[in-house]
């Protein structure tokens, strides 16, 4: 394959963004399918259609998933790509790596895989490019001993992921990447081994800015919140006056609820604590001046995720606050309950959110046992339709 | 040996001592320049985080390299972001510079902090991706070639989120996006009754199509596609290898905005379409870049400091929206499906 | 039954408000159907349970509608409510009456019927309670006599309202008595012979105050709008000024596009012409200083019901801006195009909003012929499930 | 001679000289004093209509009373509202007050203007209709003696419409209604096969029902209810008098709030379930009148001077309605239906 021409993807080399084109090309030195890969994307671009098909399962002993067999449908002139496997490796909490750790992947992947990588996939996994049927196990073997494992694939608990949170972000309400480490050593069985209806997801996100974008990619997002008064330090507000901050425009108006005054004579900034709904955005204008409450846990939301079949949804309250602490049994506890109550009410290839959709909130909760709160709704039901219980009826 | 169900590293191997010793502890963070982030300790503790932008599809050379650079300029230490950008992180103020004159060196950008156009969310396309109607490393190179002083500089009113996806399956954020560009066919699938019959649940096939377009077939164990009600979402093809959905000839682009994540001032909300088609011109589809800046352009003049695009686009009404970008409007942006009803204009008041 | 006693009924006569109970009593006085409707409506309150039912259909010579056919399930107890229909009439546009016509009214009804009426019924009808089958068109007769003509009932279109407009309403921006009149003669046919999948209401309202509640109560709404600029006199602004009004708190900061600018050195107001949606908000404030601007018309709005069966539906645009004059033939040839389609495409009882929400706005615009504008719209579609037309893919 | 489609009389021949004279050329309105409002036209005249509540549900003789009083205060012309009330047309400024005397003598209340409660758009009930859950103008009797004063004073922050239905048909606005009162079953339909075997379509009836809970039973030529889907609405009912669905043990009244129709400020609304359940409690429905009340009273003491109650409620936010009323929330508040998703708190961003 080595002597065809690429033209078009030769235009992807062109101009200021790093090209994934020269990372293939890269690859393909030294690596056959690389190379054959090249190839077929070319002809991709000329044709305008993918060339890759569905194909058998693969994976690793022991494992349901955490391995995307992939085949091309041009084996003959392809013969590289015939198998072309995905691993996914469950990345570290925050995606903070040493250099050794990841050398450690390039070395084992040079020797098993494509040499091709995404770091990351969109779940946040390692994302490993390109392998055959035969070498999986053996990767994994590797990798394994390296102090790596599979993510998750199929219809499991997906690879959880959480924002770079404690670790150097201010704003961090609970230990984001405690939590996902934890849960994610919790669950490792329902990650590994496909179980229920679909896929879910958790992300982690330590308050409101939701740098994970947890409530619109994740069937539960945990965002970081508090339950007290945001603290504003005053010496800083007037140090932001100082240097020329517009804060009644830049800061007050655009509070959502208007909890902030303004006191224009004493350069004071002043919270009313019951009206705050703790958005982020007076923080997020001044860190130096503003940060949470002391009573910090999260809010816990279901639900979202994107478009096939009934929509996108985003997630959704079901839990106001909840404390982030004793190794997070409480919100392992409702995990369980939450994906219990699915298997039994869930249809196949249906999004927990879209079984809470069909079959309603107030059954889910009921079943699974959370109190209705007004903050799981905007607003209360337009129509009058409401399901009454036997118990509450006069017989 | 290979052990099962080990689990991730712990990531507090992976952090640096800096790190270590201020974990929860930081104070505030400033910006000093595009790309960089200084956070500042409770104890006065500085860590400085360069942001380099990546191709994310990246071969093991690449990242052979960056670990060259952080081994050189932070101690071993890095990571990256939830939209794929290298984090460098620096405790040493004085080897901030060089770093980022080493990064440019190699042709890594450096950006996409504060209001800046950040790296594009995007999946597997024609590299390695079984469903989709487009590509999608290509036209996130084209678009992050033609978009780059966004990224390098800090001059949009705010954060600007771009995200492609290359199927509806739309493996990203690209729901809610400040810019989604998302693969899309046109045609109905065309069922090979063979490779249905090979291997294909038909009643999940039946069940997995969101608009009842599919009957099963008895005659031919296979099914038939009513091609009026279908709207080419491809689910059947997720489903069923036997339902051929690529059309080159009608596959493209559709392009959605203003749809944001954080809860920062307005809740988080979903992208709305504006573009319902661009054709997929490869290499370097011009007709999506070119609405891609267009868009970016009208916002970046007509927004005020600190508005989303979303939030700029709700403030002023879409039908303002379609008159200052001149993006013309079809039947093919009112929406027709489940929660269409929530979208119609049920006042009577509104701009001309 | 005059002997029977009504002790639940006799509370409902206490009290400051005019009492419904003290009207059924007069009628009682003279007419035997309105003393035993008494006594039903006592067991009523004592069972908490109505007692009508279903029955036969009844009518007038040449309609199929305007009356409602009500029988007692009790017909042997309250032998004067076996039958106890309900006759529709149609109201003058905006419910003006001389007394001269309400007095003929009510001599008709004297002698043909109960003595009981609703001034109005909720579509705007003169509603006539409570007459038997022999009597329907003896009454009729005379009430046409009278000037009078039937409402609608069943599946047509049912009698048009329109709220006070020009007739005393300064922000009235076409004439809705006019209208109303002219709509409701031109579709006599199909106001009286029903013949659409279900029914089909209009109401006018002369603005967007919308004070016939006609984007909630009615398929097809017209409210009246401007397209140049709303007018403000400063002289009488200045008079708002010394009387006190806080203009940028009570007007300029409740506009929703905040199109109004308040210059407090010239106490002198401006909008922003294309930044004002003609909500009516600051004409209702200060109706002395702005009014709508000169080039009137109206925006037709489609599909409003109330709650049964898919959700109550508000009724959106279809039309921004209609001129509302040359014998208002767009609109009627509009309503015309709707009815068609809908008669086409519509199921047995449902409504045009919910024929228009199973089938699309697309396919509906396409085939009435409406061109697509973003007025229609709040915002666009959140998925991407866009259908293409035949002619707009390539073959 | 009876004419066949003669449409109905001209309005022109039902308006007094005043108004034919100053058609269309209105100026301005003041409201002298509650129940009077005062138009000016541009030539100066001026117009007063003197707006009187009525029970809606009247004998001839109460019309005829009022007939009495037209001719001697305003020359034999009034109208009604489209809230039912009563306008008299009174040219002569002179005659205001006294026609206000002689409506009171009458025990007829004058008010309804500006920001006051108006008269309550209401239904059949027990009265006249077959599908009632509730009566309606003893509710609506209750209730406006109840709220008497803010009927004939405009003491509240804006309008207030409250709307009474007595069953899911809602004949009227009460889907869109600062506050509605609404006859709410809580039982199943009980099936009477042999009625439902007379004249009933099958399919029709099936058809009917929303959640899909009715079967056709061929065995019985009937239906059968799947209790389980069955959310009480009656629709069956009006398809078919063998689905019997009045319960005099579990019948009553819900309270919805917050809508709004017209387009001032914001969008119309609809209203929304705050108590999903009160008793019948006839005569005078004690739970119901205090309920509403105390809404109203709330309303009226939070909210800023011309908030509508719906907006109030969007500003605050329904956590804090909640907390302010200590109206109980429950799961019945919670959206199940259709559109469900589009009020569920896709936010981490609420009060607490
Ligand atoms: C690799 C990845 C895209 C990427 O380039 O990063 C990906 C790739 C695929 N996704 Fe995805 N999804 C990936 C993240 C997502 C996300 C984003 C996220 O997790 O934050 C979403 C949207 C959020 C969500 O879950 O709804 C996503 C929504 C889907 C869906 C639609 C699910 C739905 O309910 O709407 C499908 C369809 C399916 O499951 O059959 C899907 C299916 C697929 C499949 C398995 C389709 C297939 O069988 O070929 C793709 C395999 C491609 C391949 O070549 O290996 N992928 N997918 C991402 C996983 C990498 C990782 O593990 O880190
Ligand atoms: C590094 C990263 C977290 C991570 O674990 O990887 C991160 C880091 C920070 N985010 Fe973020 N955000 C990161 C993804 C996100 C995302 C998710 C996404 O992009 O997909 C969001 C939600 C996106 C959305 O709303 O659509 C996000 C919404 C925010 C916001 C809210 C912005 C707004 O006003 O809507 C802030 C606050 C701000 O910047 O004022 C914020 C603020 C911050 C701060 C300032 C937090 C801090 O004090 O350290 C960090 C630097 C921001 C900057 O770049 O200017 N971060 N941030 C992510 C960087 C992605 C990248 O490479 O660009
Ligand atoms: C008389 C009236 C109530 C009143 O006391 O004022 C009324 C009474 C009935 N309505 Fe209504 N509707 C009346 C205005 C309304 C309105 C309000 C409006 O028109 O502005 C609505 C809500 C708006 C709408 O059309 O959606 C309304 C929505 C319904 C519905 C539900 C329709 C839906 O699509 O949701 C039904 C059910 C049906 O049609 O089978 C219904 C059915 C009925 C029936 C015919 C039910 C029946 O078969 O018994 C009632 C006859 C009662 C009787 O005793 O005569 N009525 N009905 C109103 C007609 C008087 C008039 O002609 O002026
Ligand atoms: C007489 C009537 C029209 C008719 O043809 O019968 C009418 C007459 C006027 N309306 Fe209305 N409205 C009338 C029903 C309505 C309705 C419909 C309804 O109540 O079902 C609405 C929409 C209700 C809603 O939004 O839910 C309505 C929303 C308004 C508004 C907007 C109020 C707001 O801020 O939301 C105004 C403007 C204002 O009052 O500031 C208005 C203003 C007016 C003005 C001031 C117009 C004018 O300049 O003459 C009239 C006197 C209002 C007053 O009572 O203070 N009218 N008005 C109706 C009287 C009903 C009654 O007896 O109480
Ligand atoms: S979500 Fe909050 S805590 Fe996490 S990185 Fe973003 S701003 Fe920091
Ligand atoms: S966090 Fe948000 S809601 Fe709270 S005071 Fe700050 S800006 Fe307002
Ligand atoms: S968006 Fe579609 S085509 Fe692209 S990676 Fe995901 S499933 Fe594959
Ligand atoms: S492409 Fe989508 S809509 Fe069309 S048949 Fe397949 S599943 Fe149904
Ligand atoms: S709708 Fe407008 S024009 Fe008609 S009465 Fe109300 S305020 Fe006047
Ligand atoms: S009519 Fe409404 S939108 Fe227009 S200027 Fe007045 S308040 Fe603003
Ligand atoms: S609301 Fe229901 S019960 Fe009341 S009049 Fe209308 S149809 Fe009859
Ligand atoms: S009452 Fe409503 S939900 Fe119940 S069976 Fe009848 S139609 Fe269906």
């Amino acid at each position: 394959m080595s002597e065809k021409k690429t033209p078009q993807l030769d235009e992807l080399e062109k101009g200021q963004w790093p090209s994934f084109v020269t990372e293939i090309r890269k690859a393909a030195a030294k690596n056959p399918a690389a190379e054959d890969l090249l190839g077929l994307l070319e002809r991709s671009y000329e044709e305008k259609k993918g060339h890759w098909k569905h194909g058998g399962i693969v994976g690793v002993k022991g494992y349901g998933g955490g391995v995307i067999g992939r085949y091309t449908d041009l084996p003959e002139e392809y013969p590289n790509l015939a198998e072309f496997h995905t691993i996914r490796l469950n990345q570290p909490s925050g995606w903070f790596y040493t250099t050794k750790s990841l050398r450690t992947i390039c070395d084992i992947w040079e020797k098993y895989g494509s040499g091709l990588t995404n770091l990351h996939g969109s779940t946040g996994d390692i994302i490993l490019l390109g392998t055959t049927t035969e070498n999986i196990q053996p990767a994994f073997d590797e990798f394994s001993d390296a102090g790596f494992d599979l993510g998750g694939s199929g219809s499991d608990l997906r690879t959880p992921s959480c924002c770079v949170g404690p670790a150097r972000c201010e704003h961090a309400c609970y230990d984001t990447l405690d939590a996902c480490h934890n849960i994610t050593n919790e669950f490792q069985d329902e990650l590994h081994r496909p179980m229920w209806p679909y896929k879910f997801k958790i992300k982690f996100s330590g308050c409101a800015n939701d740098c994970t974008a947890s409530i619109a990619r994740s069937d539960c997002s945990i965002i970081g919140t508090w339950r007290d008064t945001l603290r504003i330090d005053q010496d800083a507000v007037k140090a932001y006056v100082q240097e020329g901050l517009d804060i009644q425009g830049a800061v007050c108006d655009k509070c959502p609820t208007r909890a902030l005054k303004f006191d224009y004579k004493k350069n004071e900034l002043n919270v009313i604590a019951e009206e705050c709904t703790r958005c982020m955005h007076c923080i997020n204008v001044m860190p130096k001046a503003i940060r949470p409450g002391q009573e910090k846990g999260a809010t816990i939301l279901l639900g979202g995720k994107s478009t096939i079949v009934q929509s996108a949804f985003m997630a959704w309250v079901i839990v106001p606050f909840m404390k982030m602490e004793d190794d997070y049994e409480e919100l392992k506890d409702l995990l369980r309950r939450i994906w219990e109550w699915w298997d039994e009410n869930g249809k196949t290839r249906e999004r927990i959110g879209e079984t809470i959709y069909r079959l309603g909130m107030g059954k889910f909760l009921r079943e699974v046992g959370l109190p209705p709160v007004p903050q799981m709704v905007f607003r209360p039901r337009a129509n009058p339709y409401v399901f009454w219980q036997q118990d509450e009826i006069n017989k | 040996m290979p052990r099962i169900d080990a689990g991730p590293p712990h990531y507090k191997e992976m952090l640096p001592p800096i790190i270590l010793e201020n974990y929860g502890k930081w104070r505030y963070h400033v910006i000093p320049r595009p790309g960089v982030l200084k956070h500042v300790a409770e104890n006065g503790a500085e860590l400085y985080s360069v942001r380099a932008g990546s191709p994310r599809l990246v071969s093991i050379d690449f990242i052979r390299d960056m670990c060259a650079l952080a081994d050189e300029y932070c101690d071993g230490f890095l990571r990256f972001t939830s939209r794929n950008n290298i984090e460098f992180l620096v405790s040493d103020a004085g080897k901030v510079e060089p770093l980022i004159s080493a990064l440019e060196a190699k042709g890594i950008p450096v950006g996409g902090t504060g209001n800046s156009l950040s790296n594009i969310v995007h999946t597997q396309g024609w590299v390695h991706c079984h469903t989709p109607a487009t590509d999608a490393s290509g036209i996130v190179k084209a678009v992050m070639d033609d978009l780059h002083e966004y990224f390098t500089d800090m001059k949009l009113p705010a954060k600007l989120k771009v995200a492609m996806a290359c199927c509806l399956n739309m493996c990203g954020a690209a729901h809610c996006s400040d810019i989604a560009m998302v693969g899309v066919h046109r045609t109905p699938p065309r069922v090979n009754d063979e490779k249905v019959q090979k291997g294909t649940e038909i009643p999940s096939l039946v069940a997995s199509c969101p608009t009842g377009a599919i009957r099963p077939n008895p005659k031919t164990k296979s099914v038939v596609v009513n091609e009026e009600k279908c709207m080419y979402c491809g689910n059947c093809y997720t489903m069923s290898p036997g339902m051929e959905i690529a059309d080159p000839k009608n596959d493209g682009v559709a392009i959605l905005i203003g749809g944001k994540t954080s809860n920062a001032r307005t809740a988080p909300s979903f992208s709305r379409m504006v573009i319902p088609f661009l054709p997929n011109n490869p290499p370097r589809w011009p007709e999506v870049t070119e609405a891609v800046r267009h868009i970016v352009e009208v916002y970046a003049s007509n927004a005020r400091q600190g508005e989303r695009l979303g939030e700029w686009v709700e403030r002023i009404g879409w039908e303002k929206f379609f008159i200052l970008t001149g993006i013309e409007f079809t039947d093919k942006h009112i929406d027709d499906y489940i929660f269409s009803r929530e979208t119609f204009r049920t006042s009577a008041a509104f701009k001309f």
